[in-house]
């Protein structure tokens, strides 16, 4: 137990050294395809412990001191909900936790405490990028639900080893072959959590200031910053375990984290903004279509 | 343009002048102004208030008003001017012809102090905040020394020197 | 005994008396007219209580001038008519002594002539036994009625005597001609040798016409439809003491002769003529009432059609084919009818002498002007529209059970009719209780007063005869709990007390039905009654808050008469508590802001109660688990009351307003509480009823679409409501929407599911109300965007909203988790997929306006006016903090609550036991997924202090800046509103979704209201005003009857 | 039989004046005139061929009463119908009375306040 | 001020230390790592466009734009500086946490400039803000930004640039300098 704790532990720091790698890369990248240099990929690293170091910080009240936390733990829980390699002993996390219907409320957790943090400190920027934000989720999670549906029925557990064991056997079993309409609308959602261009609304710096975070600075702002890291690698690793097939070991996690990693940068770098209801009813139409075709499919088959 | 003829046979001109084939101005007194407006916005098409401008003509002890149309349908330019008592600044405001001469005519206010009766927001800061001074648009009022007095020293001495004698040599410009 | 003829002797003799005396001593009047009045009714109740206590065994004949029948003229006095010769006189005398304190119109004495010639009138009709005698009374009647209408000497007054008179007169020359052919025919005059004659066999070729004479001239004194235009001009125009009279008492006379008539000359088709004016004047008068906008008009529409029912019961009592069980049920009906209508009337109308004007809105604000008229309009009008307890709701009860023998279809016009009532009559409350000033109005109170008490009197009565007739039985516990509830209103002086008392009395009710206490579903949902009442009546702690006096007791009522529903083993029984639980807590939302909203409530309960009704008036047997071969209509129909308290789409119009603008203190009951009955009917109804229908599965997905649409669609409103309460209420709906998708599901796990968010969402939206009603007591609002940044202000009540509305979106740790859990691993095992996916945006769309609840109040900018609030009272928070515990403590061991489901299921045979199996590590595994809530909550809390301890070393030197220091473009602030964002928050997602939320239900719904309105409207114009056109409308009815009717 | 058509000409003459006269005074008369005829109906239902009136006033009366005379009730019965009729009457022109002087006028179209 | 009191927080400043364990790493982190606030105050910021995109790409030293005070590091005074702005340039400098670092571009905020006798361009920003590194010219070129944030990264990473050090220790007579050409100091006293 105490062992399963540190390797979890261990996992848990890998992955917020992997999500700020990742943020480097996605910096580095984003400047090349705007032909710049752009920063080291180590840039992120920098950040972090500049603003974790900073000498003073402010707080606007108690939800405002304790945000972070929870954005610092929601992401960081759900991290270790997801197996990085199923079936390992010390990679598993802890997904005996709890099946993909927790892990989906879960997500919740530490953004909505987060948002609450943030609505406290008083800034009018600070709820607009919350609302616009669970606004887009409740469009991007349309096409998600549909998918993970299609995929418990399919494989009737809710579970994500039993997801990933279901698609076992060779590339072609990978739910990303198997169910395409569904996966396509989970991957086209997925644009959406991640709040990449063209779905950026929620963020906006031009606009409303980076949106939640707009109050926060230092030590707070390096936590939510290693959270939202750590929340990014969680929800590759989910799509992994999805629809790629899980992983059998770390190296594979690793590819295949990065390969779903490049999926919204690319996405991201050469688009323009969609205004909060154009998004909302992108959602809804398209990748919900796609996913209810997968539905229908496997509605009709049962 | 034959606006000026109907113009004439309606109003009291005190002068005109085309200046250009698309630019005319005209000089009416400050009586007639109002029913000039309105009639050029009404009947003329005139439609656009295209901004309020101020001169400050300290030596003659006037200022003067020019109110700049604009018809878009015809494309011509219109300039409606009159002269105040430099002494005692008052007019009335025409944010009622156009709204949007209200921020201009609280400008002016701010900046030459022309009184336009009337207007509710004239008395609000627009660009200057706790301004104590006579209005800084005014030729009288001398800005380098107000600008040495309040924003202090810049550079060495001699430099305070030199400005002090062009303030100075403002002044004696003026008193003249 | 008494003998009847010194009734009349005396009062013709005092009668003149009073005439003789006028002409001398005008003052002395008085001391002949009350006392004949006075000895006019004892004598009566005397008959009465020899005929009840068995002490007359036989009607009494009396003989008149020596001649033994059927050659002397005779008067038959039965138990019937001692009965309505006592209501009659005790009718008259509450009249004559309202008019006495108001004052007669001069000369005085002539009316009390009259007054008295009326009262004989209608006493000599219903006691002769000769139909010429019967005719002359009729004409004593008709003159003395002329003259009274006609008394008050308005112009109005006058028009309406006018036309009465001219129709009069031709109804009484057809009762002369029917009377005199009648003896031609078979030479005799008295009733009873005329019945004997003709039950033995005499026939004539003419006496069917003749007997349709008599019958349609007395129709026309009985106000059937169409030609009743007289009857309402006089309704309108009269003097309401006067109305009260006819209305009351003189009308119910002609209805007696017109049954016994009806019967003597027993012809086939006068039931079917009586049912179908009955029937017809009953809904269409009903139905005219709706858009009446004068107040005394209005009553008479409804005085016409209760007669209108009496006649249908008539038809019903005439009807050769109805079984002797049910003809026992029609006459407890008609009788509990004739009482109820004669009294709540007279009330009515003595209470209408009262207001000043005529019309709707002259009658506003009249209930707060005194206690009395408030309570004698309440149940006056209660009673009229047969809502329980009072005699009109079991009388309906008894003519619906009866009915249903007869005709579904018959069921339905009276349902419909009901239902017709209830909505205009309502529609009067709601008018009547608007407006906060307090109208003038007279104090001559006392008449209306003593015939209110007179129904309040009556319920133990009316009660033992439908309990007789319908082998009823009500758990007598709760019989004595609902009674001690009422006595507490007359603790009224001192709101502290009667908060006492309440908790005392559900303490005494926790411990009177403590065996009831088991481990089933009636048990589970007692428990969650009795332990949830009395913690959140523990939050209403009066203060200094302005609450009525009525409110305790009515809150009280609302939670016994669930408890009695939940231990109901019959559909009556639950019925009956149904409705009263029904009524309660509409007089309690109607305490509140939102008057109309309680009107829509009151219609739309009032839709899905009959529609039970109806349901259950066709079931064979009234055991609630005997229900065998349903078909799907009658489900439905017994389902949709418990629809429409569960506020499901697209029966869901009534539950923002009535929410939102119900007392605060009230909400929470209503919310966490009520709301869960609909879920234990449909539960029943589940159970018991769909179980053995054959379409089971189609109609459960139905059920299930309904549930999920409730969700969806509820949720998303409450998305874009700007009012606490009020988003609160969307909130409650959708998540009832959750708990009967459970339900349909009927599979065990679904129904844990279910049972498991009854529980839990009665835990965090009672608290989440409770803490509304703390916050509006103190803000003295609940518009959201008045609010926001109260967390400095109210730092508990922010905690205890923190957990609830993270237990109401759903999210783990907290127990409002499991149910969702639960839920969706039984929709995925069931294979209701496209359900699943509507359910699964639902609850995120939650997260919306979880986020809008917490950020508009408590986060944000703490407004100016708001600086000085203070925290919750103490009871407030003392139940706040009760129900925070359940909502942690569930979080981590949600098995405390579902073991004890399990049982509850266990007892459920139908459905068999959930199937979740349980790990060391208390984790819960389903046949889909397995979720462990100890290990979440333990790896949470641990985490996030960890998190917190590591950055308390760490962190930067933080300092804790003002409210308004924010960057903001390096600007100053200058006050909170500027900074504040809590109007129209998801206004961007709006634009996305404005297609969605389209207001259809509630377009719908004012459209059938107003369209049916336009119609009513329309055919309203029927009665023209005009006399002659009335004078035709008779002479044509009558030929039709006489046409259609013959032989 | 003369008597059966004039009786019930009287009615349908007092029916048609209710039904259609727009005058309050002619429709009080229509009544009236029912009222008589109703009365006149009656009383010739009562009557026999050859009798004479149930008025005991010669001895020969005496003996064999009911052969002789005419059927007695419907007379008494319109004995009390009349005055009945009467008494209704007076009524009928004491309203029109109070109506004529609250409005100063007898047409009934300007009674109509009372509708709907 | 009066009834706003209560919405602000009004008391002095700690003095902070400089140093700790870590120094060195901290100071190589901090100037590697500057985020500007995207406040423009003169004709300057048209310059910083081309800076901070693809042509001169200033993010290759680590800078990035961010959008509130709050989160920046180095405030860029760009160009003249009205009166009127001073107030604000204040206040989103006091928003600051420090570490935080003044850039001014240009000839006006060292001595006023082509503006040296306007009615409402101060003349001298050092009076009223500490400022790290003067970039002269009118205006400079973004090369020349760039190798003025090349010397404030130098003088970081040497532990020389504590102009917010400076503001702290000195705060009264900074106070005194702004009040004296902020008439109505409509802004609360201490506050970050």
């Amino acid at each position: 137990m105490w062992a399963k704790i540190l390797y979890a532990f261990l996992t848990l720091i890998g992955g917020i050294a992997y999500g700020l790698l990742l943020g480097g890369i996605s910096r580095k990248i984003t400047a090349r395809m705007q032909n710049r240099r752009g920063p080291t990929v180590w840039q992120n690293f920098i950040d972090l412990w500049k603003l974790f170091r900073k000498k003073t910080a402010i707080s606007h009240g108690v939800m405002f001191y304790l945000a972070p936390m929870f954005r610092l733990v929601g992401g960081a829980g759900t991290f270790l909900l997801v197996p990085v390699v199923v079936g390992s002993p010390y990679l598993s996390n802890f997904s005996f936790g709890g099946d993909l219907i927790v892990l989906m409320y879960f997500m919740v957790l530490g953004c909505l405490g987060m948002a609450l943090g943030a609505a406290e400190s008083g800034h009018p920027h600070a709820p607009i990028g919350v609302t616009r934000g669970l606004s887009q989720m409740a469009g991007y999670e349309l096409p998600f639900i549909l998918s993970v549906i299609v995929l418990m029925v399919a494989d009737k557990t809710a579970t994500l080893e039993g997801i990933v064991r279901a698609q076992q056997g060779g590339i072609l079993h990978w739910h990303l072959f198997t169910h395409p309409f569904a996966a396509a609308a989970a991957f086209i959602s997925l644009l959406g959590m991640m709040t990449s261009y063209p779905f950026q609304v929620v963020l906006a710096p031009q606009e409303i200031a980076v949106g939640p975070p707009t109050e926060y600075s230092s030590t707070f702002l390096s936590y939510m910053f290693s959270g939202r890291s750590v929340f990014a690698v969680a929800k590759y690793l989910l799509f992994m375990n999805l629809f790629l097939g899980g992983a059998s070991n770390l190296l594979w996690a690793f590819v295949k984290t990065f390969a779903i990693f490049l999926w919204p940068l690319f996405i991201t770098n050469v688009f323009p903004r969609l205004r909060l209801e154009q998004s909302v009813l992108f959602f809804w139409t398209w990748p919900t279509f796609l996913g209810l075709v997968d539905l229908l499919r496997i509605y009709l088959v049962r | 343009m034959e606006v000026l003829n109907r113009l004439r046979e309606k109003f009291e001109i005190t002068g005109d002048k085309v200046q250009r084939d698309d630019l005319a101005l005209v000089e009416t007194t400050g009586k007639d102004l109002i029913p000039v407006l309105v009639y050029l916005k009404t009947y003329e098409g005139f439609k656009t208030l295209v901004m309020i401008s101020c001169v400050d003509w300290m030596e003659k002890g006037k200022f003067q008003l020019s109110y700049n149309l604009w018809n878009p349908e015809k494309k011509k330019n219109i300039i409606v001017k009159i002269f105040l008592d430099r002494e005692n600044p008052v007019f009335q405001t025409i944010y009622k012809i156009w709204p949007q001469a209200e921020v201009y005519e609280r400008e002016i206010h701010e900046m030459f102090g022309v009184n336009f009766e009337g207007n509710p927001t004239q008395d609000e800061e627009l660009i200057l905040e706790d301004w104590e001074e006579i209005p800084p648009m005014r030729r009288d009022f001398n800005t380098l020394r107000y600008s040495m007095e309040k924003f202090g020293e810049r550079e060495p001495k001699s430099g305070i020197i030199i400005r002090k004698q062009i303030s100075e040599q403002y002044d004696e410009w003026r008193r003249k | 005994m008494v003998n009847p003829i010194l009734i009349i002797g005396i009062t013709l003799g005092s009668a003149f008396l009073i005439g003789i005396v006028q002409a001398f001593r005008p003052r002395w009047t008085g001391w002949i007219f009350y006392p004949t009045l006075v000895f006019d009714f004892l004598a009566s109740a005397v008959n009465l209580y020899g005929f009840l206590s068995g002490s007359i065994g036989k009607p009494i004949m009396v003989k008149i001038g020596g001649f033994p029948p059927p050659v002397g003229i005779n008067l038959l006095v039965g138990k019937a008519e001692a009965a309505l010769g006592t209501l009659i006189f005790a009718v008259a005398l509450l009249g004559a002594y309202h008019w006495g304190r108001r004052g007669f119109p001069q000369p005085q004495g002539k009316i009390m002539v009259l007054f008295l010639l009326l009262a004989l009138g209608a006493a000599g009709i219903s006691f002769t036994g000769d139909f010429f005698n019967l005719f002359v009374f009729v004409e004593i009647t008709s003159i003395a009625s002329y003259g009274l209408v006609a008394s008050s000497r308005r112009e109005e007054a006058l028009e309406a005597a006018f036309k009465y008179m001219v129709v009069g007169s031709i109804s009484s020359t057809f009762i002369l001609l029917g009377v005199v052919f009648l003896y031609k025919a078979t030479g005799s005059l008295n009733m009873l040798d005329i019945g004997g004659k003709i039950a033995g066999g005499f026939s004539s070729q003419v006496l069917g016409l003749i007997s349709l004479l008599i019958l349609a001239g007395l129709l026309v004194e009985l106000e059937v439809f169409p030609i009743n235009g007289w009857a309402l001009d006089i309704y309108q125009g009269a003097d309401p003491v006067v109305v009260a009279l006819l209305a009351g008492a003189a009308v119910k006379a002609f209805y007696l002769v017109y049954l016994k008539t009806a019967s003597y000359l027993a012809l086939p088709s006068f039931f079917k003529l009586s049912l179908i004016f009955g029937g017809g004047t009953y809904l269409v008068s009903q139905f005219f009432a709706w858009r009446q906008e004068n107040a005394r008009r209005l009553l008479g529409y409804s005085s016409v059609g209760q007669l209108g029912l009496l006649i249908l019961a008539g038809g019903l009592l005439l009807s050769p084919s109805l079984p002797a069980s049910s003809r026992a049920m029609v006459l407890a009906a008609v009788v509990l009818l004739i009482l109820n209508h004669s009294f709540s009337k007279s009330s009515l109308f003595l209470l209408a002498d009262n207001v000043k004007g005529e019309k709707l809105e002259d009658w506003k604000g009249v209930l707060s002007s005194s206690p009395v008229f408030r309570f004698s309009f309440t149940t006056s009008v209660f009673s009229v529209a047969g809502l329980p307890p009072f005699p009109g709701f079991w009388a309906k009860l008894l003519l619906v059970m009866a009915a249903a023998r007869f005709s579904p279809w018959l069921v339905a016009l009276i349902l419909a009719g009901a239902l017709a009532e209830v909505v205009y009559y309502f529609r009067f409350f709601y008018l009547v209780s608007l407006g906060d000033k307090k109208a003038e109005v007279g104090n001559n109170l006392l008449a209306p007063l003593v015939a209110s008490l007179f129904l309040v009197g009556a319920v133990p009565l009316a009660y033992k005869m439908a309990a007789d007739k319908l082998s009823l039985t009500l758990p007598g516990g709760v019989l004595v709990l609902l009674g001690l509830s009422l006595l507490v209103y007359l603790l009224g002086f001192s709101r502290l007390l009667q908060w006492l008392a309440s908790l005392g009395l559900v303490a005494y009710g926790a411990y009177l039905l403590l065996p009831f206490l088991k481990a089933d579903l009636s048990g589970f949902f007692l428990g969650l009654i009795l332990a949830g009442a009395a913690v959140l009546l523990l939050a209403t702690y009066p203060g200094a808050k302005n609450l009525s006096s009525s409110f305790y007791p009515a809150y009280l009522v609302v939670v016994f008469s669930m408890a009695g529903l939940v231990l109901s083993t019959t559909w009556f029984s639950l019925f009956v508590f149904w409705e009263i639980m029904s009524w309660a807590s509409f007089l309690l939302i109607n305490m509140g802001r939102g008057k109309k909203a309680a009107w829509i409530y009151a219609v739309l309960s009032a839709a899905g109660a009959y529609a039970m009704l109806g349901g259950i008036s066709l079931l064979p047997s009234p055991y609630i688990s005997s229900v065998k071969s349903p078909g799907p209509w009658l489900a439905l129909l017994l389902s949709l009351g418990f629809l429409v308290k569960m506020a499901t789409v697209p029966l869901h119009i009534w539950a923002r307003d009535a929410y939102g603008e119900s007392p605060d203190d009230f909400t929470p009951l209503l919310s966490g509480i009520m709301s869960k009955m609909g879920v234990f009917g449909s539960a029943l109804v589940f159970l018991y009823v769909v179980i053995n229908l054959s379409s089971r599965s189609s109609f459960n997905y139905l059920l299930g679409w309904a549930g999920v649409l409730t969700a969806f669609f509820m949720t998303l409103l409450a998305v874009f409501q700007e009012d606490l309460k009020k988003l609160l209420a969307y909130s409650s709906v959708a998540q009832v929407g959750y708990i009967l998708l459970g339900l349909a599901l009927f599979t065990p796990l679904g129904w844990t599911a279910a049972l498991y968010h009854t529980v839990n969402h009665f835990f965090f939206k009672g608290l989440l109300f409770v803490a509304a009603a703390g916050i509006v007591y103190r803000v003295g609002t609940s518009y959201l965007p008045h609010m926001g940044g109260l967390i400095r202000r109210m730092p508990l009540t922010f905690f205890a909203s923190l957990l609830a509305v993270i237990a109401l979106a759903g999210v783990p740790p907290l127990s409002g988790f499991a149910g969702k859990w639960l839920l969706y691993t039984a929709l995925i095992e069931k294979g209701w997929i496209f359900i699943a996916v509507v359910a699964f945006l639902a609850s995120t769309l939650a997260f919306l306006y979880s986020f809008k609840i917490l950020h508009a109040v408590f986060l944000g900018q703490l407004q100016e006016e708001n600086c000085e609030v203070r925290e919750v009272p103490i009871p407030v928070a003392v139940v706040e903090i009760i129900l925070l515990i359940p909502l942690v403590v569930l979080g981590a061991f949600p098995r405390l609550i579902l073991d004890p489901i399990t049982r509850v299921l266990g007892k459920v045979t139908a459905l068999g036991i959930p199937d979740l199996k349980y790990t060391k590590t208390l984790g819960v595994v389903s046949r889909l997924g397995h979720w462990n809530a100890l290990f979440l909550m333990v790896f949470f809390a641990g985490a996030f202090i960890l998190a917190l301890i590591f950055f308390a070393l760490t962190s930067a030197r933080v300092k804790l800046v003002g409210q308004m220091d924010v960057g903001y473009s390096g600007e100053v602030p200058r006050s909170p509103e500027d900074l504040h964002f809590g109007y129209g928050m998801y206004d961007h997602f709006r634009r996305a979704v404005k297609w969605l939320i389209y207001p259809l239900a509630t377009r719908v719904w004012r459209g059938i209201y107003e369209a049916l309105g336009a119609v009513a409207e329309m055919g309203r114009r029927i009665y023209t005003g005009d006399t002659n056109t009335y004078a035709a409308y008779v002479i044509g009815i009558s030929l039709l009857i006489l046409l259609i009717f013959k032989g | 039989m003369a008597f059966f058509v004039s009786s019930i000409l009287l009615i349908l003459i007092g029916l048609y004046a209710v039904l259609v006269k727009r005058n309050i005074m002619k429709i009080v008369i229509g009544l009236s005139l029912m009222d008589t005829g109703v009365n006149l109906l009656i009383i010739s239902l009562g009557f026999i061929r050859g009798r004479t009136a149930p008025i005991i006033n010669t001895r020969d009366l005496l003996v064999n009463t009911s052969s002789k005379v005419v059927d007695p009730l419907p007379q008494a019965l319109v004995l009390t119908a009349i005055v009945i009729g009467v008494a209704v009457t007076a009524v009928a022109l004491s309203i029109v009375m109070l109506m004529y002087s609250k409005k100063k006028t007898l047409e009934i179209d300007e009674y109509k306040e009372l509708k709907w | 001020m009066g009834k706003d009191k209560k919405y602000f927080l009004d008391e002095k400043p700690e003095k902070l230390t400089y140093g700790g364990v870590f120094r060195r790493i901290n100071d190589w982190a901090r100037a590697r790592s500057l985020w500007v606030v995207a406040y423009g105050t003169g004709c300057g910021s048209i310059e910083l466009r081309p800076t901070f995109t693809s042509r001169f790409d200033a993010e290759r030293l680590g800078m990035r734009m961010v959008a509130t005070p709050r989160q920046a590091d180095v405030l860029i005074i760009s160009g003249y500086l009205t009166v009127k702005t001073l107030k604000r340039v204040i206040r989103v400098y006091e928003q600051m946490q420090s570490p935080k670092y003044v850039v001014a571009l240009g000839a006006c905020p060292i001595n006023g400039g082509m503006y040296y006798d306007s009615y409402n361009a101060i003349n001298r920003l050092d009076l009223y803000l500490p400022v790290d590194v003067w970039i002269t010219g009118c205006m400079p070129r973004p090369e020349a930004i760039l190798a003025g944030f090349k010397r404030l990264q130098e003088l970081i990473d040497s532990g020389r640039a504590d102009g917010w050090k400076k503001y702290i220790d000195n705060l009264d007579r900074y106070r005194e300098n702004q009040k004296k050409i902020i008439k109505n100091w409509k802004m609360p006293n201490y506050n970050w």
